[in-house]
């Protein structure tokens, strides 16, 4: 267990890089560059309207102490290093005086909720079936299957999720494309609400694993050929291993292991899907969260998004390499 | 000529081991120490099993990979001293390698007389293209094959035998004093083996060169090396003249390595040879 | 001759074959590979035109070079075919069942592997689920043969490693745990604890040290005695060969050249490729020149005509080029394929037959 | 390279038509220099247009035709895509090749870093980098963003290939011939590197196509420059799909879908031929 312990310490530390350097950019993206958000905040506000000089230096002084710009360039480094590790980003423009932690928060939970649901179907069902049309390669639904699933793997989702709208938004509306439930419903633990919120995920989650499951069965059913011809398959053939038995304890539990690495690397992309999808469908998530922001021109919100996202996925990587490992007998003795 | 061509003095190499989880080390040669004298050519055994560190000795003499310490030096002079372009040519010019697959040992995508002509030109020093040529063809003919039947093949059209003793021909363009040979005949069909080995007596006696001769076969390093070095994890247990290091060892593992050997004079009087059995008894 | 399907332990009919009897019996058969790769068409003639028998409770050796097609005639054996493999034409019928290996039908195929017909592979192979404990392939790959409930069947199982002499801890270790001497051993057990008839072995010891393989091939030879079954050895080394084999077949180039109990091989070998195979083999304490022979083995997709052996033969005649040597029996058990070892040899017909003819037509299907 | 392609193209199904697609785009994004308007012009043509004989994709509500409007987007997207591929292929070959060739501190220090920027979610930093920079958002600045977020995964791959060709016989086997560590990097391991690098340049297009295409409907991007992307932003703009005008997002959606198939059929394919296995088991051989 003493090995344990140190490889979690080891991945932690890659964490915190990955920590570390997401936050430098976010800094040196927004602090580095010759763009003055102030004055860009400011010309936004005083575009329409004669404004007051004085007015404008106060509105200045003001938003200069909120967005932490205040000092040199290493002042607003350790300020913003504080308020990324207090989880404070100070109010939101957009709701003030709303804190800008209370508005992710809030919508923390739809992205998790819309990511953790798709991704746990699309790499159940994209593993399942491509496991199945790698281990029966001759078989002709799987192979229609794996035709479908090559075509829906390369469209990115922001046009998967587009399509889904159109087709069951205007094509055949027989499911609501926007929001996460009913406007008029109060949220309650009522079977009604509930009833709500699914119907309002289905399209999102649809439109994510429609892309999700096409890439992981592309990716299961290559890995698997490659299985099958490993020694240990055909020597349990030649053995006459019961079928299913090598399918399940020998094909597939061997492709789980490089299923589950592929999870944790392809977190970003992933929550990049969800993000994109929860715009399209207006679901109250981060990505919607994040756009508003952007259009409202709330400086504060915008680096508090990006930074929470640089940091739950980091988070939810390093989650599924502590697991792996006990997963792999052959890491879990070592 | 006097003194030593090559001197192995205390050497050792410590790899770190451990993959996803924790790190040990351990010694893959450990305090080997031995020399190759300068004025008699010699074929000189490395004996040992997987893991004894066989091949990772073989490529601290080819100066591929640093010792963590001790010291080798050729015709007196530390490998440390052996960086930059030129002094590595020349060191080349004297050291050569014969490797273990000869299928691997070729560029599958290139000509194999890429490797001939490029050791020609850069070790041989050789000008025109006339001289390349002679110079490539002369190597060839002392392996016993011609330029013609090498020249703009594939590796794959030609057969294991012809491909060991094209790399033994490239190896020899720039008259090298050693050749470093790591089990050069474990992946050669067992007809063209011994005209692998036959080649390395000849190449001793008539061109003068020693040769490290790396293997884990006790019975092909008798039939023709003069010496032997027998190592057993990294650690030199037994070493001198081949006759009698192979004929009477005296460490234990020597012993035990020569009581293993399966001969083919046991044939139908194996140890474990008994009384026929019977049809199986069916007492489960 | 028994019916094959599934049986319980006690499988010995009432009257158990007399030893000698054949276990298998391998007629004409060919196996080809047929691939068709980016526009390019071949046709490799790995095994061709095979006919042995191997006998009940003896270890038949085969012997040859790197792709001389002893491993392909392993698979076909094996009934182990796939594509682009496939069995032209031909026979192998096992003493255990009532007809053609190729006749049965999956289920049937399925019911006698390891029940009946059981592979011990080259150690260094991964022939062992890296995330299955040893005990768990025991389970896999002889539960349902040996028709015991699960604690009399971990006593068999415990019972057939003690007698091996193997500690009943590996049952609880992983493959990558185990040395390759181990997991060799512990495949050895594996594929003799139904106590099957025939036991298929390909190159079983050359992935292993020195000192392990006599270790191994003594454990295969106490293993076989044990059960008394057919043993089926692939190896290109003749010294392990010489330790190991009641009898040895030679191949070279897709055919069987020569066939003798393996005490005659080594004294006397008839073929010239065997009796260069066994004058060129270096001993500890002999430093007499070894020969070699000249050129290489031949390219199966495009095989020299007449006897394939004949472009490096020191003996080769007219005939040689010409015709191909049918593998006549000189004495009892002793057959050759070479017109210079014997007067009696006379042309393969099946040989010569095939070599013309419209072989595709009469493709056999493939299994699995 | 052209006999593989050519090879490709005769006896591998995927290959062909992916490469008839991607024919098929590149087509039509070269008609775009024959457009009889140019890219920017607004009101050249009726509004709203069905598809007809004169404007066989329609009109739009801009007043322009969406088939030539539709050529300069695709010429720009694709444009977009290739240069961040190209961009982030040099970034993934230098990373990947001098890590698996050089090896030991410079490996793990380059990889740690290549770990931490496999992980990255690049949506919300590129949102961030246009939140910042807004109208100076360029074409070029965003390719340059995008480079620096999509090599990484890539990198790792190049370098597990550079680690294995090191250890290959013929490595010191050239090495002993007397070629230079740059000949060798060039002439004897650079064809193996190639055909993947080839593989994960469709899939960067792809990838970067795709992403350009978001950002531009939500409109942060210069969405002045037409592509698909930024045509879609407008069609939005003008409640195409509520209005009827079905056309105006149709066919984008549909071009680039084509394309996305295209591309990927392609590094399919070249993934195929590159996979010793599948080579293997194609050829099979007497064993």
């Amino acid at each position: 267990m003493a090995a344990y312990a140190l490889y979690v310490l080891r991945r932690s530390g890659q964490f915190v890089l990955v920590v570390f350097v997401g936050i430098n950019i976010a800094f040196f993206v927004t602090h580095a560059t010759p763009i003055d958000p102030i004055t860009a905040a400011i010309a936004a506000a005083t575009r329409f309207s004669q404004a007051d000089p004085q007015a404008v230096q106060l509105t200045r002084e003001a938003l200069r102490e909120l967005y932490g710009l205040q000092g040199n360039l290493w002042q607003q480094y350790v300020v913003f290093w504080m308020r990324v590790a207090r989880a404070d980003f100070g109010p939101s423009l957009s709701a003030f005086p709303t804190p800008v932690s209370t508005l992710i928060w809030r919508a923390l939970p739809w992205t998790f909720g819309l990511l953790s649901v798709a991704t746990l179907i699309s790499w159940g069902l994209g593993n399942l079936l491509g496991g199945l049309a790698g281990y029966y390669r001759r078989n002709v639904p799987l192979k229609l299957v794996g035709v479908v699933a090559s075509g829906l793997q390369p469209i990115p989702n922001y046009v998967m999720a587009f399509i889904v709208l159109v087709l069951f938004g205007y094509v055949w509306p027989i499911l609501p494309i926007t929001g996460s439930s009913q406007i008029n419903l109060p949220q309650g633990w009522t079977l009604a609400y509930f009833q709500s919120v699914f119907q309002h995920a289905l399209l999102p989650v649809l439109s994510l694993v429609l892309v999700g499951t096409g890439a992981w069965f592309i990716g299961m059913r290559a890995l698997v050929s490659n299985i099958v011809t490993e020694d240990y398959v055909a020597y349990a053939e030649l053995g006459g291993v019961d079928r299913w038995r090598i399918l399940i304890s020998y094909v597939m539990r061997n492709a789980l292991l490089t299923q589950v690495t592929g999870l944790a690397l392809s977190l970003g992309l992933i929550f990049n899907g969800a993000v994109i999808t929860e715009v399209v469908f207006g679901y109250p998530g981060l990505g919607n969260l994040l756009i508003r922001a952007v259009y409202a021109g709330d400086y504060s919100l915008v680096i508090g998004i990006a930074s929470t996202s640089i940091i739950a996925v980091a988070f939810a990587a390093l989650v599924i390499d502590l697991v792996l490992p006990l997963l792999d007998p052959r890491v879990r003795v070592a | 000529m006097s003194g030593n061509l090559l001197e192995v003095e205390r050497l050792t190499k410590r790899f770190a081991i451990g993959g996803l989880f924790g790190r040990g080390r351990f010694n893959a040669v450990d305090d080997v120490s031995f020399k190759v004298d300068a004025g008699q050519p010699q074929i000189l055994a490395i004996i040992g099993e997987s893991g004894s560190g066989k091949t990772t000795l073989a490529r601290m003499i080819l100066n591929t990979l640093a010792p963590t310490s001790g010291a080798i030096r050729f015709r007196g002079q530390d490998l440390l001293g052996v960086r930059g372009r030129k002094r590595r040519l020349d060191f080349m010019r004297e050291v050569q390698p014969i490797l273990q697959n000869p299928y691997e040992a070729f560029n599958p995508l290139k000509r194999v007389d890429r490797y001939l002509y490029a050791s020609a030109t850069r070790l041989a020093g050789a000008k025109s293209q006339k001289a390349r040529d002679e110079a490539v063809n002369d190597a060839l003919q002392k392996v016993g094959l011609s330029l013609t039947e090498v020249k703009g093949r594939f590796p794959h059209e030609l057969s294991g035998g012809q491909l060991q003793r094209t790399a033994i021909a490239r190896a020899l363009i720039s008259s090298p004093a050693l050749i470093v040979a790591d089990e050069p005949v474990s992946m050669v069909d067992a007809s063209l083996r011994m005209s692998i080995v036959n080649l390395f007596g000849r190449l001793r006696d008539e061109l003068r060169v020693s040769i490290l001769y790396i293997t884990h076969d006790l019975a092909t390093a008798y039939y023709v090396s003069d010496r032997v070095i027998i190592i057993q994890k990294g650690k030199v247990v037994e070493t001198g003249p081949a006759r009698e290091v192979l004929i009477h060892p005296q460490h234990p593992y020597s012993v035990l390595l020569k009581e293993s050997v399966l001969s083919p004079d046991d044939v139908g009087q194996g140890a474990w040879e008994g009384e026929r059995p019977r049809p199986p008894s069916q007492t489960a | 001759m028994r019916q094959s399907g599934r049986d319980n332990g006690s499988t010995v009919g009432p009257h158990p074959p007399p030893e000698g009897a054949p276990a298998l019996s391998v007629d004409n058969l060919r196996a080809y590979y047929l691939t068709h790769y980016f526009g390019v068409e071949r046709e490799v003639r790995a095994v061709d035109d095979i006919s042995l028998v191997v006998r009940r409770n003896e270890i038949y050796g085969l012997a040859g070079e790197s792709s001389c097609g002893k491993t392909t005639f392993l698979k076909t054996v094996a009934a182990a075919v796939r594509p682009p493999l496939s069995v032209i034409g031909g026979s192998v019928q096992y003493a255990f069942l009532d007809r053609d290996l190729y006749a049965l039908n999956p289920a049937k195929l399925s019911a006698i592997r390891w029940r009946r017909l059981s592979y011990i592979t080259q150690g260094s192979m991964n022939v062992l689920n890296p995330v299955r404990r040893v005990r768990e392939s025991f389970i896999d790959f002889a539960y349902r043969h040996m028709g015991l409930k699960r604690r009399p069947f971990f006593a068999a199982v415990n019972e057939h490693l003690q007698r091996l002499h193997l500690a009943a801890s590996v049952l609880d270790a992983y493959p990558h745990e185990l040395s390759g001497g181990m997991k060799q051993r512990v495949t050895i057990a594996l594929a003799t604890i139904c106590r099957p008839e025939f036991i298929i072995a390909d190159e079983p010891t050359t992935a292993l040290d020195v000192i392990v393989q006599k270790d191994v091939l003594a454990m295969i030879r106490e293993a076989q005695q044990q059960i008394g079954s057919s043993m089926l050895f692939v190896t290109h080394d003749m010294t392990v060969h010489a330790n190991i084999a009641d009898r040895l077949g030679i191949m070279y180039a897709g055919r069987l050249v020569e066939e003798a109990p393996t005490a005659d091989i080594f004294a006397n070998p008839k073929h010239p490729y065997t009796a260069h195979l066994v004058a060129s083999l270096p001993r500890i304490g002999e430093q007499s020149r070894k020969e070699s022979l000249s050129g290489a083995p031949p390219n199966l997709a495009n095989p020299p005509s007449g006897c394939r052996f004949h472009p490096r033969c020191p003996l080769a005649m007219e005939v040689c080029r010409e015709a191909s040597p049918a593998l006549t029996t000189l004495a009892p058990g002793r057959r050759v394929a070479c017109y210079a070892a014997s007067p009696l040899v006379k042309p393969s017909p099946t040989a010569e037959r095939v070599a013309g003819a419209t072989h595709r037509a009469e493709r056999v299907g493939l299994v699995q | 390279m052209l006999r593989i392609l050519k090879d490709l193209f005769r006896y591998n199904r995927e290959f062909s038509l992916g490469a008839i697609l991607i024919l098929l785009v590149v087509a039509i994004s070269l008609a775009s220099f024959l457009s009889p308007y140019p890219s920017g012009m607004q009101y050249v043509v009726p509004f709203d247009a069905p598809p007809s004989w004169d404007h066989p994709f329609g009109t739009n509500s801009r007043g322009q035709d969406v088939f030539w409007q539709l050529t300069f987007a695709i010429r720009n997207s694709l444009l977009f895509g290739t240069a961040v591929a190209l961009l982030s292929r040099l970034i993934a070959i230098v990373v990947g090749l001098t890590s698996g060739y050089v090896g030991g501190m410079v490996d793990s220090v380059l990889m740690s870093i290549n770990d931490t920027f496999v992980v990255f979610p690049p949506f919300p930093i590129l949102v961030l980098v246009y939140f910042i920079f807004k109208d100076h958002m360029s074409w070029a600045l965003l390719a340059v963003a995008m480079a620096c977020l999509g090599w990484a995964y890539d990198a790792r791959l190049i370098r597990s290939m550079a680690l294995s060709l090191r250890t290959r016989e013929f490595t010191t086997q050239s090495l002993f011939s007397g070629m230079s560590t740059g000949q060798i990097l060039a002439e004897e391991h650079l064809p193996y590197v190639l055909p993947i690098v080839f593989a994960t340049t469709m899939n960067n297009i792809n990838w970067s196509i795709g992403l350009e295409v978001t950002l531009s409907v939500i409109g942060f991007t210069n969405i002045d420059t037409p592509t698909i992307g930024t045509m879609i932003y407008w069609a939005n703009q003008h409640t195409a799909l509520v209005a009827g005008v079905w056309w105006w997002i149709a066919f984008p959606v549909g071009l680039v879908i084509i394309t996305f198939v295209g591309l990927y059929l392609l590094s399919v394919s070249m993934n195929e031929y590159i996979d010793p296995r599948s080579r293997l088991s194609g050829m099979g051989g007497a064993a």
